[in-house]
């Protein structure tokens, strides 16, 4: 674990000149993730933004083995992966390091098309790590609604606004009953530095949700990448947790936010610098600004009494 | 043994071991150095209703894939199933082996009690009588297969003290015919 | 079997080119004004700020300007290109 | 060598014992569901082979493309629905160049819902890049499998072995197993000449600019067109090992003389031959093409059998919608075309959804024909 900035190592593995948007925040988490798991890693992606950027055949940014898969499969390819690299172990010497199988997905990829594979791989508890980079939306092909797609927000399929709020979906993960599951953000690299390696110590299924603000998804300048991840964790609109064994342990950032009682920060501030909800407000700014708070006072409710409930994983 | 294709059709009751029953016939085959096939027919059936299967026996590879329809022997586990096992094809010289209590005239039909022979041995699992191990031994007699052959093929699919069960009702009905 | 037979690629620096062109700002440090938190280090998308020297690689840095909205001294400004 | 009676399933999974497959990933299906139960069996009474349990079966060919791609040996097996649900990583497998082998039961295609046995599945598979093999006994299938290994890791193309559900997925037949050794010297391990490696990192199938994307698929389209050399090479060595043959691209049956010539595929080409006999004694003069490989199509081998005054009869086990006849007919014609002018060919689609071709009903479709050609 590490507690300064100083402490990351230096070794990129996501090499500059990719093709992510200037201020991306998912190139940003991969880097956080490439300093923590190392050389020793084998990388999975369903189609994202991430794919779409890491370069042209025959070159790629990503400096780990890595391979491109059908939307829908994450789980069970990261799966088969490890379950391969398993045999190849057996094969091999005892010397011989078996490397970290991680997924690279959207929210697509794991709410959505990829959820029923990857509910599978957690049933089974199968070896590796996923990854979701949640920018609540589904910005490569346009900005179309996902089930991360919070409500009120504007989308391409949703022009008038997301009617339903978004699925929780780090807490489903966690309902597998698997070793590891938390929640980070590319505001806070430390924190997801830690918990990344945390995961690689740990055998079996691992889940680790990146919350990451997309300045062209959402509508606000690309400078405003990090600034955008801090308001969100600090009005709670992305709560900071890690669950190792099944008990639910609030980061330091949203344990801070549980803790006040009167004068929390509201959400205001958040939602009025992203060009994705002005667009639907309009006239009824008020009373939709205070939907969006009870969305989020009652995750926060709920995460708060869930937290209290703590089962052992076999 | 000079022998062309004999072909057998077996009718049963779903639990009643049709399926294992064609195995066990092939394999007395395979055991005489014979080719055979056991087919089954197999539908959406579930459990009680009736079941069908065929058996081919050659001294050439057989090549054939459809099930019996004017078999040799028409094979019947339950006495009840005569009629439809008669619906579904004969010819003239198809010879019927029924397991029934009482005895049966319908095509010259060879009768054996196999469901007696099954319970006096033992061979009886949540009240269902194991007909088809006495009915394995009894057609092995009708086509002269050996009395070694029975006891062979029954110990190469169990062991213990289910294959001398099996292997005591099976040469039980072998000699009964 | 020969190399097109399987579609591989391999790691490499500008795999989408230099990306340097993208860039309308180019982040400038003062280096007077520098305390080395690194915060601009860690925060690069692109990878391209020298976590040593604090030097920026100019070809491919696509100018975000998020190293310069999160530098906590005002060492970094955005200038025209 | 062992001779044992066993179903075509229980043939398919003793075929990946003897290959030491690394990780098979499979789901239920009727009627492979047999396969994948043996083989999780063998691995209770210690076989060396991993089995993951996967949810469905577009992941279970995502699975097995993920440990090939990590190097590993793999093997799955289904049918009908099954397959169709694959179909979208079929693709992806025969693109990445993965040597995977995978057994298909055929089945017919919902709706309405049937089990049991047509081609409907694997032929709407036809343009996914997989050597389509079509096995007409239990033993070719234990053959076949272990063969199409050999042609998977040399061609580094997946390799789908086909046999009719029921009709040989439940019927038992002898089988010889040859001694295991001769089948490792015949198959030695598999040593992928790309992998997913940390010591050497690149990564696999990224986005292509369209000249790169077109020449991969070039590629791809010739290697398939030409890989009958080395499924031909696959069953020659294969026979030197085992003293087992089954092999080539076609089987043919009495068809040196053969005015009326039959062309099938899959198990009732089996049935034909028997048929044929009875024929020829009855003073018919008719022969049999088996098709064994339908992809690539094998148009030159058949040619070579057929002569302009042939009269060719094509029994299809699936539909060509919105064409007359069968897929298989269809193939035929197009390869004929300008090539071979024959007096008569014609379709016959038959055996659909497990529906029993008799020899009466060949009989009827060669009558059938004669009266039309004269006519």
């Amino acid at each position: 674990m590490i507690s300064t900035i100083r402490e990351m190592p230096e070794e990129e593995l996501l090499l500059s000149g990719c093709g992510s948007c200037a201020g991306c925040p998912a190139s940003l988490a991969l880097r956080i993730v490439g300093k923590a798991l190392g050389k020793n890693a084998v990388m999975l992606l369903t189609p994202s933004c991430s794919v779409a950027s890491m370069g042209m055949t025959p070159k790629t940014a990503y400096n780990w083995p890595s391979m491109n898969i059908t939307f829908a499969s994450a789980g069970a390819s990261a799966a088969g992966v490890s379950v391969a690299l398993d045999t190849i172990k057996e094969k091999k010497n005892d010397t011989w390091e078996k490397p970290t199988v991680f997924n690279w997905t959207g929210d697509g990829g794991t709410y959505d098309i990829g959820f029923q594979a990857l509910s599978a791989a957690a049933e089974r508890n199968d070896d590796f790590i996923h990854f979701c980079y949640n920018n609540e939306a589904y910005v490569n092909t346009g900005l179309q609604r996902s089930g991360a797609t919070p409500r009120y927000c504007y989308t391409t399929t949703t022009p008038a606004g997301k009617k339903e709020t978004k699925k929780n979906m780090a807490l489903l993960m966690l309902e597998h009953n698997v070793p590891y599951i938390a929640t980070a953000s590319v505001a806070y690299p430390i924190d997801l530095y830690n918990k990344i390696l945390k995961a690689k110590s740990i055998p079996g299924f691992k889940y680790i949700e990146i919350f990451a603000p997309c300045n062209v998804g959402w509508g606000f300048s690309a400078d405003k990448t990090i600034e955008m991840g801090r308001m969100a964790v600090e009005a709670g609109a992305c709560l900071l947790w890690e669950a190792h064994n099944g008990k639910i342990v609030f980061s330091k950032p949203t344990e801070k936010l549980l803790k006040m009682k009167d004068k929390k920060p509201s959400i205001e501030k958040y939602i009025n610098s992203q060009g994705r909800f002005q667009k639907t407000m309009k006239d009824k700014k008020l009373e939709i600004l205070m939907d969006i708070q009870e969305d989020i006072d009652r995750e926060i409710r709920f995460m708060k009494e869930r937290s209290k409930i703590c089962y052992s994983v076999n | 043994m000079e022998i062309i294709m004999i072909e057998f059709r077996l009718h049963g009751l779903g639990g009643q071991g049709i399926v294992t029953f064609s195995h066990l016939l092939s394999e007395a085959a395979l055991e005489m150095e014979l080719y055979s096939q056991s087919l089954p027919s197999f539908g959406v059936e579930r459990r009680g209703s009736s079941v069908s299967a065929s058996v081919r026996i050659n001294d050439k590879p057989i090549l054939i894939h459809e099930q019996c329809s004017t078999p040799e022997f028409l094979v019947i586990m339950n006495d009840s199933l005569i009629q439809k096992a008669i619906d579904m094809g004969l010819h003239k010289r198809t010879k019927l082996i029924v397991n029934s209590n009482e005895k049966r005239y319908e095509q010259n039909a060879i009768t054996i009690n196999a469901t007696q022979i099954a319970i006096e041995n033992n061979l009886v699992h949540d009240n269902i009588p194991f007909v088809n191990i006495p009915m394995f031994g009894a057609v092995c007699k009708v086509i002269q297969f050996p009395r070694e052959v029975v006891e062979i093929v029954l110990r190469k699919n169990w062991k213990g003290k289910i294959a001398e069960l099996d292997v005591k009702a099976a040469l039980s009905a072998y000699d009964a015919i | 079997m020969d190399s097109i037979l399987q579609p591989i690629s391999v790691p490499q620096k500008g795999a989408a080119g230099n990306t340097g062109e993208w860039r309308l700002y180019k982040p400038i440090i003062k280096k007077e004004k520098c305390v080395k938190c690194l915060k601009c280090w860690i925060y690069c998308p692109e990878a391209v700020i020298n976590k040593e020297t604090l030097e920026i690689d100019y070809q491919y840095c696509k100018g975000c300007g998020i190293c310069a909205n999160e530098c906590p001294c005002e060492a970094i400004s955005m200038e025209k290109e | 060598m062992d001779k044992i009676l066993c179903t075509g399933n229980y043939a398919a999974a003793e075929a990946v014992k003897y290959a030491k497959v690394d990780v098979v990933a499979g789901y239920p299906i009727t009627p492979s569901t047999k396969i994948v139960e043996k083989i999780n069996e063998d691995i209770a009474h210690g076989m060396k082979c991993k089995f993951i349990s996967i949810e469905g079966e577009h992941s279970a060919m995502a699975a097995t493309v993920a440990a090939s791609a990590a190097g590993a040996r793999v093997f799955t097996a289904t049918s009908s629905q099954g397959l169709l649900y694959m179909h979208e990583v079929l693709h992806m497998a025969a693109g990445g160049r993965l040597p995977i082998v995978m057994a298909n039961v055929n089945r017919g295609v919902f709706a309405p819902w049937t089990l049991k046995a047509d081609h409907q599945d694997a032929l709407s598979q036809r343009d996914t890049g997989w050597i389509q093999i079509y096995c007409a006994s239990n033993q070719e299938i234990f053959n076949t499998i272990l063969q199409a290994y050999k042609i998977a890791e040399k061609a580094y193309l997946p390799v789908m072995v086909n046999f009719d559900g029921f009709l040989l997925s439940h019927c038992e037949e002898p089988v010889s197993l040859p001694e295991e050794e001769k089948i490792s010297t015949y198959l030695p391990d598999y040593k992928p000449m790309w992998s997913l490696n940390t010591e050497n990192p690149t990564s696999f199938s990224n986005v292509t600019n369209p000249k790169e994307y077109a020449d991969f698929r070039d590629k791809l389209s010739k290697d398939i067109l030409n890989v009958g050399t080395i499924i031909k090479q696959a069953a020659y060595e294969y026979q030197e090992c085992t003293e087992l043959w089954d092999g080539d691209m076609i089987e043919t049956y009495c068809t040196e003389d053969a005015e009326i010539i039959l062309v099938a595929m899959g198990s009732v080409a089996a049935d034909i031959k028997y048929c044929v006999d009875i024929l020829r004694k009855e003073g018919v003069s008719v022969g049999l093409i088996r098709i064994r490989v339908f992809v690539p199509f094998p148009g030159i081998e058949i040619m070579n059998i057929l002569k302009t005054d042939s009269k060719v009869i094509v029994i299809d086990r699936d539909y060509h919608f919105g064409a007359e006849d069968g897929i298989v007919i269809s193939e035929l014609r197009s390869f004929l075309y300008g090539k071979l002018n024959l007096k008569c060919l014609k379709g016959m689609v038959m055996g659909i959804g497990g529906k029993e071709i008799t020899c009466e009903e060949i009989k009827r479709v060669i009558k059938k024909m004669e009266v039309e050609v004269y006519d």
